[in-house]
């Protein structure tokens, strides 16, 4: 409450920049929001350039609470518009207005299991944050990372290191299998010992593994990507339509989130119209066909 | 880390010479800086940002007579200098947010605002009987730019007559001042706000947002689930500064609560200029939820 | 120098494949690029930047009956991703217009638009008077986003009798297509173009600019000479594409010439979509006077 | 004409960033503009930054046609918002979008006259570039520059050596003489021997620059500055009452400007509303005190 007041939000000095495959990191001196985060939340950062307002969320990918600095967090992103676009412009000792650290994180497993974590893209940043807490709890962990292509799989090296087993699929099949992460992880599950899927990456992916797990009756706990407007849970932009008491409820992604339990989120109703609750809004109809409804 | 501790503000806040009320006709606030409705829901996510009960007031999330789950995602697009939203009022109704969160802020002492919004005249009178005499109430703010469904969905702020009726049937039950947020979007906005006044309304809250659309060309798709959705942010400033300015012309002595893109203290203060009585943060809600501890005194000096 | 031969450009485009020919009605042009009238003046100045006869059209700065000096300075002020103007129109009559620039884009033999504002019906009625048969120039565009001094000031486009007045008058006298050019400060956009289109009009040009207004908070003046000023820009676009979206809604076979906001190619593309034929780019003219040649086929291909 | 075009607008390197004085200066490699550019005449620059979008217009300070990089134009400025912030920032090798040279030029003197510079704060420095030109035709300068303080007078030294005499003078005393130019200049005026003032900066000091040559019959020619939106000719933003032909004209600064002749601007008039012509436009009335009309 207000004792942590000004915590959550401050300006933090870009301690390195660097490349990893396609993708851009970069490391923070932030020693409160190193201290206090955890796997599976996020930050959001204030960026700047040509009239763009809203924060941008960023998984934490990894966190360091000792050394020179005191505490440092690191992020790992793709350039896919303006704000990453600003942020890879970054260097040493530029500042960046930071929230964080915010959101729900993976929960630990409470018995020992075996975990499988499945990541895509820039999704497997935050999974290996979590393979490394639960190496350090002694469970065994098994890694599936999937990416289009050979240089968008993310940190695959790390990702042997962290894990027990590590397999990886390309789309165009640059490296590892030829397919999608759905295609190996069916066989990893029927060969038994795992207890808990952990999963981010794409929407469709995390839909995808969840309904493996579910048919497999094995736990999944999915970090869902909505885009968000405050990221700390006020203006309802990052909903996602989830089972809660017997009921579908639209929960943010932002603070009942971004973790969410993969077999409670139903999945086919994201982006659907809920029947008979249009407060506002009207369609586009027929007569303009250049636009898809 | 440069964050500062916001009790310490607070406090040199408070002891300080300057005296920052302002009269909303019979409402007194403490300072003039309100809350937004829509993007601080009630609060509870943005205590740990700064001390909610420095606020002039809170004006809460707009409430409905039932639950709203909202609209489906995508429900926001960012556009230059400001984004478009369709929310579509999501909230747990009236009923479960006295239950819950009233007490939640009362517990704070800060002055609540109540924003209500209906889809017929009838749902915004019965809004108002469920917060006749509600503690820690000091107004309520009718959120009249909804879509009315007993006249083809027009938004009631459209429409003086139904601007008039609604604030009639609030103002008959209601035990606090009333005021009308109207929407921009509308040929003759100070006619509108004579209406509302004529009708009963203490004043008027003035903007909510503009009408917008986006398309994404690659999909060609609209980028909002919901097609259009409202504009708000830095671009719409100076349609708001226009908006307040106008109902301050035709209305000098009715109290103007405004908003629309305010960012900064000289955002509050350019409103006040143009005739607002305080101003109304959102954006600053959304991007900024730490740091708003300066701000009172900072428009305050620079008004005064 | 990384600039490139626009005479290059367009024989590119010219001898190209793809057909980016458009109808407006009765009115075809060569493709959907057409310039936003005021921020073009009649094209000498922006000559030396690009080839003019590769633009669809070239709508010019309104013309009135008498030459106009305009409202003082300053006539401009930055905005949130957009900028307020109060020019008042600044132009040589149509008289003079007529006698000296005319003859000059009519020997570039580009499609020329005349944009027309009056004071009164009457004014309207003199100037297409005033435009009948005269070579080259293919439509007129009736700015009636002024304000009617025989109605309290009020802007012709916010009534739907006064649109439909003024269009009638135009109408009956012009022997050319008449789009009329509507601002978005209504509350019914689609009722405003409907009366237009039933007066005669072959189509509507949205958007003009929104009425908005800034205020330095140091000097407490407003930042505009004329107080209020036309709000355009990147920041109107979402309200640009709104009203393009509801007027084809309602009215799917009228030609639109969509602006508001138009920066790029996408950006053309987008007021397409959502149902304009063609685009007009203004802010382009003001920012960035070189480089038009390649947008026209790039909103081909991304809107086909 | 279609000759040209493609030449009036590119995108230029930066050579060299530096500090003088309080003042920025830029060097952008630009042939075309360099061959081209004529004393008074601006550029205008193509901004980012937060919603930032009208091009900022500055006179052009320095030209070098030769060298190794072909030609060169310098540029001289003060920050005072988010355009000239942006600008401060830039390092060699960034790029920017420039249009120019634009505007009309100092005339230059068609008899062997003597010529008083008269340049306020940043207004100097294309003054300098004149003072350059008109040593070359050998005609006799001097120069009187003023600024609020010192570290705002630009460049004394090179003023020095590009004037028969030079004077000073600051509002603040800190050094010259104390006061403003026009403090000084009557005298010289008397003291005759000058044929032409040439004057650029802030409006009211050319009012009164204009006023006191008008006084003592001597041509006067100034730089003036309006807020631009298009810096070419189509928007008119930018006009300054002006005489011409017997009428009084809103003349455009950036095109029939920015040098103007300062005995036919109507100084008075600037900013005031023309009488009967009030097209569009309300007035903020008494109703609102703390607003000023
Ligand atoms: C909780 C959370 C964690 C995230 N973690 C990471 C991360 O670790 N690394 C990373 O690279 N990205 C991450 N993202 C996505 C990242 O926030 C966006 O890529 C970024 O905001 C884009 O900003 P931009 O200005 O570059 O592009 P924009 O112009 O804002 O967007 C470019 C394109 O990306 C799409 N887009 C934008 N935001 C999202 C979103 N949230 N979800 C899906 N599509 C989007 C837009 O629709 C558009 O097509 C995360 C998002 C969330 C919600
Ligand atoms: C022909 C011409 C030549 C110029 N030459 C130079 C030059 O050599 N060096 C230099 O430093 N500046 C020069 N200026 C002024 C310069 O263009 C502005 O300072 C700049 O545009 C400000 O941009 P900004 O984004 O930093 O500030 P903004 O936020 O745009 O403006 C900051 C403040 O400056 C005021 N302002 C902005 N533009 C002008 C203007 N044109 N005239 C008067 N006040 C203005 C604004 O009202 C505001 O108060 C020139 C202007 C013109 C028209
Ligand atoms: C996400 C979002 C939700 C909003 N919800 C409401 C609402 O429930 N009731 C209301 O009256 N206004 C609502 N508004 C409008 C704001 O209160 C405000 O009037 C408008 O956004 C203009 O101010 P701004 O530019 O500062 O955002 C909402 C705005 C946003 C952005
Ligand atoms: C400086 C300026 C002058 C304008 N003058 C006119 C005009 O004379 N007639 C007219 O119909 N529209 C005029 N407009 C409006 C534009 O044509 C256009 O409708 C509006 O600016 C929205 O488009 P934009 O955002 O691309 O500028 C003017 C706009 C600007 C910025
Ligand atoms: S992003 Fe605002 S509630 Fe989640
Ligand atoms: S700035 Fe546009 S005409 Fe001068």
């Amino acid at each position: 409450m207000a004792a942590t007041a000004g915590r959550c939000g401050a300006t933090e000095e870009v301690l390195a920049y660097r490349r990893i495959g396609a993708y851009h990191s970069l490391t923070f001196v932030a020693p409160d929001m190193a201290e206090r985060a955890r796997p599976g939340q996020f930050v959001s950062l204030g960026v700047a350039g040509g009239g763009t307002l809203l924060r941008r969320p960023f998984s934490i990918y990894a966190v360091s609470r000792h050394g020179p600095w005191a505490g440092t967090i690191e992020i790992v992103f793709d350039v896919v518009g303006p704000g990453t676009r600003w942020l890879s412009g970054l260097v040493k000792h530029d500042v960046v207005d930071i929230v964080g650290p915010l959101g729900r994180l993976f929960p630990m497993p409470q018995q020992q299991v075996g975990c499988l974590l499945v990541g895509g893209g820039y999704g497997a940043a935050p999974l290996l944050y979590l393979a490394q807490r639960l190496q350090q709890a002694n469970l065994r962990v098994d890694i599936v990372l999937g990416a289009a292509t050979q240089d968008r799989l993310f940190n695959a090296i790390e990702a042997k290191r962290l894990s027990a087993s590590a397999v990886f699929t390309t789309e165009d099949g640059s490296y590892g299998t030829h397919g999608r992460v759905t295609d190996v992880i069916e066989r990893m599950f029927k060969d038994g010992g795992i207890g808990v899927v952990y999963a981010c990456g794409p929407m469709p992916m995390l839909a995808a593994v969840s309904r493996v797990a579910q048919r497999h009756r094995i736990a999944v706990q999915v970090a869902v990507e909505e885009a968000m407007a405050c990221g700390v849970g006020v203006c309802m932009t990052c909903v996602v339509p989830y089972r809660r008491d017997g009921d579908v409820a639209n929960v943010r992604a932002c603070v009942e989130g971004p973790v969410l339990n993969g077999r409670k989120v139903v999945w086919d109703e994201i982006g659907r119209q809920p029947v008979g609750d249009v407060a506002t809004g009207d369609t586009a109809t027929a007569a303009n066909p250049a636009l898809r409804p | 880390m440069t964050a500062v501790d916001p009790r310490a503000g607070a406090s040199r806040l408070r002891s300080d010479q300057v005296d920052l009320r302002v009269d909303l006709g019979p409402l007194r606030l403490d300072n003039p800086i309100v809350t937004a409705s829509g993007c601080f829901a009630s609060g509870r996510e943005i205590e740990r940002f700064f001390d909610i009960a420095r606020l002039g007031a809170v004006v809460v999330k707009s409430l409905t007579l039932e639950p709203r789950g909202g609209l489906p995602t995508p429900r926001m697009a960012e556009t230059a200098s400001g984004m478009l939203n369709a929310i579509g009022l999501q909230n747990p109704g009236v009923e479960q947010w006295l239950a819950t969160e009233l007490p939640w802020l009362q517990a704070l002492g800060v002055p609540v605002v109540v924003s209500i919004a209906g889809k017929t005249v009838a749902e915004y009178r019965m809004l108002a009987e469920y917060l006749r005499g509600q503690p820690g109430v000091v107004a309520i703010e009718a959120n009249i730019s909804c879509p009315n469904v007993d006249d083809r969905n027009v938004v009631f702020a459209c429409r003086a007559d139904a601007t008039r009726e609604v604030i009639q049937q609030v103002t008959r039950v209601a035990t606090v001042p009333v005021f009308a947020k109207l929407t921009p979007d509308v040929t003759d906005i100070a006619g509108i706000a004579e209406a509302a006044v004529a009708a009963g309304a203490t004043g008027v809250s003035l903007i909510n947002t503009l009408l917008g659309m986006a398309i994404d060309v690659e999909t060609r798709r609209p980028k909002l689930a919901a097609v259009t959705g409202g504009l708000s942010g830095p671009a719409i400033k100076p349609v708001a500064v226009r908006a307040v300015h106008q109902v301050h012309q035709a209305l000098p002595d009715v109290p103007i609560i405004g908003m629309g893109g305010v960012r900064t203290v000289t955002d509050v203060a350019e409103l006040m200029l143009a005739g607002a009585k305080c101003g109304g943060r959102r954006h600053r809600d959304v991007r900024q939820p730490a740091g708003r501890h300066r701000a009172a005194r900072g428009a305050a000096a620079l008004v005064r």
